[in-house]
């Protein structure tokens, strides 16, 4: 099935074993989304858990923070990852430390569910990689996908933790189709996956850029380890500490700009547990440092021909 | 009964024509946007006489804010059509090089602000504009649009308090089709309340009293009243905001991204009396101004040079990619210039 | 004329005797900051009546999120002491180990929402809350509480449209001191308006109507009154959401930070009329349940009683640094471990 | 003078020669702001240009924003840092984007000062380093200075520019003194700040964290090279690769917290520009990774052990 049916599976199994489970935003339950993740779970489960919003992420988020405050458990989906600086507030100051602040008093388990990244075309507003906020943020667990197997696991993972989870769907693969079990399962959220092993250097990716890294590792016949962060803060650093001192060489690769990105805390968390192990600078491939043009998209995001000059002056450096 | 207004027939005929254009066009664009000329497109259909009716009412001072939903207004204005449709297929003459979506104008030197996709984001910049005009004692008023949705946003809430605070000369402008995608504004508005929830329980066009001062409501299809009563409140807003909002209807889907049957059935078909083309011209009927053959010239001009524009528009060549890291800064930082290497 | 209200003359009396509390613990606090015991405080006077009405209306099942000036509410509601000041003075027994500044209450088990520094940060959880309580079909209403200046907020907008919605079952209490520090609220109340600017032209308690539902408001002065219009408020928001506006004033500084001399006259003086300890006394005294006696009895009390706690509490252990690690996710990551080493 | 009347005076200085520039905030006019930077200015040129407005930073920046695109600089101030995510789509979705985004049919020259980091005890909320959040936002110019000289001449470049600045203002030097020209002077944003030359060692510092570094490193007689910032974004990037290729070894201190913070980007751009003139890990000394609680902020702050012992890591390290 594809990503967008492996996450409404996922609520769909959550929501049957747990009353408490409850979705909100904007066009989810009559349209049943946007991108239709919804789809179908208000006629199942009607209004009372399936809620159309008013247009106001603030209050989308808030909302679900009170709710989750009385034991519920808020899935709130915001269209588009563009759209949650409305409500930014709240995420950093309300959702991301109430259990700090109340010393566990309240908790906030609950999970914010948005499509990023480009694929649509939909030029600055559609199309951002936010993730470096949400990672900078203590107390938030920032998980993102990269299959429709993982998917469904990592999100009823996600919805199983008594923390607040930003679950960031990579919209360029919701459609992308693969094997999904219909029952319950989780992911463990803690944990990298290695997709490929191999040798000669490490390309730590996530989310959007999964399948192109793979592709272009496959394609050139690259002896690369290819690791799949998965959850991004906080991130596994063991899985990444031992390909690197076995490989020696790293390539990050995301869509979002590369400038203060989540691939620089990759690089600087490298540059000080394994400077002695590298045999090469430590290379990023990212997104440009602007806003994600409309007409001009594809330029933007990170391809092949990059990749492969990265990985040859990896290869190739002395 | 049909008031005087302040202008000429012939203005008001030259209206009703860019009116029907409006509608041509846009469903062309659709068109277009099916044939994958466009990667998105927002319908315009049922909104033509507010647009209308808005670019009328705008003088050569008065400062423009719209959203992403006002096509017509901005040529009703005078921005030539070249400008307009090259923004909106992003070719590599459209002025801000095709960054933006369509309909995402941004026209400093005809005093229009740039559209913003997030809903209201523009709210607050447009009362600091106000605010500006009445600094510099410039002439004019500020008007600026959104939808039914917009207002429940945090920006329409700030926004109309600082308009309020400051007594700013601006017209908030709500263009009011019923519905902010699926979720329809008013819980009186269709039968589908059972199955889900609205916008808002109070009335817009009252929320201005909120804020210390007064909203109207006017009959959103008809644009002749929309000029008049948008004409009278630029007027107005020299002594401080005002709020219209204009009833209207969506016809069609709210994107090229949405199917308006899952929540909805359309209570406002094409060529019904509410819809906008057919209100518009009973009243240029009724004032002397239109009859039953002009219209039927007038349509068949228009959807011969919409079909023209639009064939020409989508083929135009794209912005050239090298023309992307451009214009982040006044002055470029080193990174940037490093990714120039990137794009190839 | 006083009504009869539905709770005893011992509660009333009780009640009294706290605001009395709050009023001394308030110097008495105030004093410790200056000293150093408290490097911020925040001053609560002015504000008793308001905080000892809501307190006392406040019943079992009903949910409080207040703000940060709302000390007394929390004693009122039955709160230990011990837990209140754990809290205000940072000390080791806090339950929230001094993360917060004072007032910042989070009693869960009491429930009590956790309060937040950014002004209306909580209003929209207080929504949430008051839909889990419908969903659970729990008994009893929420209230939660701000300041006018709130009422700018973007988070005011948002909470007062879901709850008009969903037809919450919540009060929304705002407690009008008139000031949201130097800025005052309202462009009526006192003569600084040549130089400034304020908060709102619309009536606050007139803007519950933006939402389709209503407002009231009320004298915050008298302790007996808040009571009786809180209590009905809760009763009555089982059908959907109240807004309350208490005028009062804030007779201190906004916080330690505060020096009021610069833009205001303070016309509110400790002993007039219209401070709530002298107003609450006038209506304890007509219902025949206080008299001069007792009034100077219980000032003696209070102040002996306040000044043993706060003699007390500002001496307390500050927690162990140790702690300041712990709790911020349910599994701790790996950089805080590491990080544990840093703090020594 | 002390770094608020350092501000003060810029701010006079730009008000008295250009009348475009416009004062905005909460309690910035009659009270002269909470840390009285503003403190005469409404007097002396007036409610039109020094507003006090209502309580919702939100408006503050969309009216400026406004205002600016009208021609007028408008310098709005945010009370705290803390504060300012609820304005925060404002700042990444229009400030920062609008000049790209019209292809500069519109700019946006603007001042958003805001203080920021600890130092008057303020709990969570009074006490925010949120310098990566806007370090991260293409578009932004994030500045910060460290001394009452650099506040004046750095504020007043900022003004000058036709882009939006993030200028970020340690409160905790607020009070610390310095000579302070009464004239209109700049100073150069694209240029780091060498504080201090020497061999040993790089230590790259900005803001509120420069008096405790230059204090360390004097009180403990370190041959290091200080790199004060001034700039975050675009940050000096040839100062530092001179200074690293000559010391070969690392240390950055700033005041917020690690993961995700400033330093990544710092230590990712050195590890991949520079690495083969390293002869040690790249280490950072920064805040903890929560919340700044309000009893025990001492101990979440760097402080001279932590910064010796990393230098001494540094030094020894083979
Ligand atoms: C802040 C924000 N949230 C969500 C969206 C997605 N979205 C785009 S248009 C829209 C509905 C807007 O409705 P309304 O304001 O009534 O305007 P209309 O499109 O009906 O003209 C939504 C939810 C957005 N653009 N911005
Ligand atoms: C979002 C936000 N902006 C600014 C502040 C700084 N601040 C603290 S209290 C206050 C005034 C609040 O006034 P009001 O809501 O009337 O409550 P009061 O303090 O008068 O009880 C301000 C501006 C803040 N805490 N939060
Ligand atoms: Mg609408
Ligand atoms: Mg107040």
């Amino acid at each position: 099935m594809t990503m967008v049916k492996a996450l409404n599976s996922a609520l769909d199994n959550a929501m049957e074993r747990d009353d408490s489970v409850i979705l909100l935003g904007e066009d989810v339950g009559t349209d049943g989304g946007v991108f239709r993740v919804t789809d179908g779970l208000l006629n199942k489960y009607g209004k009372e858990r399936v809620m159309d919003t008013p247009l106001a992420e603030l209050g989308i988020i808030g909302f679900g923070i009170g709710m989750a405050m009385e034991g519920l458990k808020a899935i709130p989906e915001i269209q588009f990852q563009d759209f949650l600086y409305t409500g930014m507030d709240q995420i950093i100051n309300q959702m991301a430390k109430l259990r700090y602040r109340t010393n566990g008093d309240y908790t906030v388990p609950m999970v914010l569910r948005t499509p990023y990244a480009g694929g649509v075309h939909g030029g600055p507003y559609h199309s951002q990689s936010g993730e470096a906020y949400f990672t900078h943020t203590q107390g938030l667990t920032v998980v993102t996908p990269s299959t429709p197997y993982d998917a469904k696991g990592l999100l009823l993972s996600s919805i199983e933790l008594d923390d607040p989870v930003i679950f960031l769907e990579p919209k360029r693969s919701y459609f992308i189709k693969g094997e999904v079990p219909e029952d319950y399962y989780k992911i463990d959220l803690r944990k990298a996956n290695v997709l490929k092993e191999g040798d000669d250097l490490t390309v730590i990716t996530y989310g959007p850029s999964v399948p192109l890294v793979q592709n272009t590792v496959k394609k050139n016949n690259v002896n690369a380890e290819i690791i799949d962060l998965r959850t991004l803060n906080p991130f596994d650093i063991n899985t990444i500490l031992t390909s690197v001192k076995k490989t020696g060489r790293v390539l990050i690769v995301h869509e979002a700009p590369k400038m203060f990105g989540v691939g620089a805390e990759l690089a600087a968390t490298i540059a000080e547990k394994a400077i002695d192990y590298l045999s090469a600078p430590i290379l990023r491939v990212t997104g440009l440092d602007i806003p994600v043009p409309f007409a001009l998209e594809d330029y933007y995001v990170p391809n092949e021909r990059r990749i492969m000059e990265a990985v040859n002056k990896l290869l190739n450096y002395q | 009964m049909i008031e005087k207004t302040d202008i000429s027939k012939e203005d008001l005929l030259n209206a009703y024509r860019n009116l029907v254009m409006e509608r041509f066009l846009d469903k062309k664009m659709l068109n277009a946007s099916k044939q994958g000329f466009l990667p998105f497109y927002i319908p315009l259909m049922g909104h033509e006489a507010i647009h209308i009716g808005i670019g009328l009412a705008i003088r050569n001072n008065d400062f423009f804010y719209p959203y992403y939903r006002d096509f017509g207004a901005v040529i009703e204005m005078g921005i030539p059509l070249d400008m307009a449709l090259s923004q909106v297929f992003a070719t590599e003459n459209d002025n801000a090089l095709g960054r933006s979506m369509p309909d995402h104008f941004s026209f400093k030197k005809y005093n229009i602000g740039a559209v913003i996709t997030p809903v209201a984001g523009h709210l607050t910049a447009a009362t600091g504009i106000a605010y500006a005009y009445r600094y510099r004692k410039k002439e004019g008023s500020i008007i600026t649009t959104f939808g039914d949705g917009a207002t429940s946003t945090p920006d329409f809430h700030v926004a109309m308090n600082f308009a309020g605070v400051y007594n700013l000369p601006m017209v908030f402008f709500c263009e009011n089709n019923q519905f902010a995608i699926s979720v329809p504004t008013y819980p009186t508005e269709n039968g589908a309340f059972d199955q889900t929830y609205m916008e808002t329980r109070g009335d817009i066009y009252k929320k201005a009293e909120a804020y210390g001062f007064k909203g109207i409501r006017i009959d959103g299809t008809d644009f002749v009243e929309v000029y008049r009563q948008t004409r009278k409140a630029l007027e107005n807003a020299k002594n401080g905001p005002v709020l219209i909002e204009a009833m209207s209807y969506r016809m069609g889907p709210h994107s090229t991204a949405d199917d308006p049957n899952k929540y909805r059935t359309n209570t406002v078909p094409e060529g019904s009396a509410k819809d906008p083309l057919i209100a518009s011209q009973k009243t240029m009927k009724d004032m002397d101004i239109l009859d039953d053959g002009m219209i039927k010239s007038i349509n068949d001009e228009m959807d011969k040079k919409t079909t023209e524009l639009v064939n020409k528009y989508e083929r135009e060549p794209k912005p050239d990619k090298h023309t992307m890291l451009d214009n982040l800064y006044e002055e470029e930082p080193w990174y940037i210039s490093e990714e120039r290497g990137d794009v190839q």
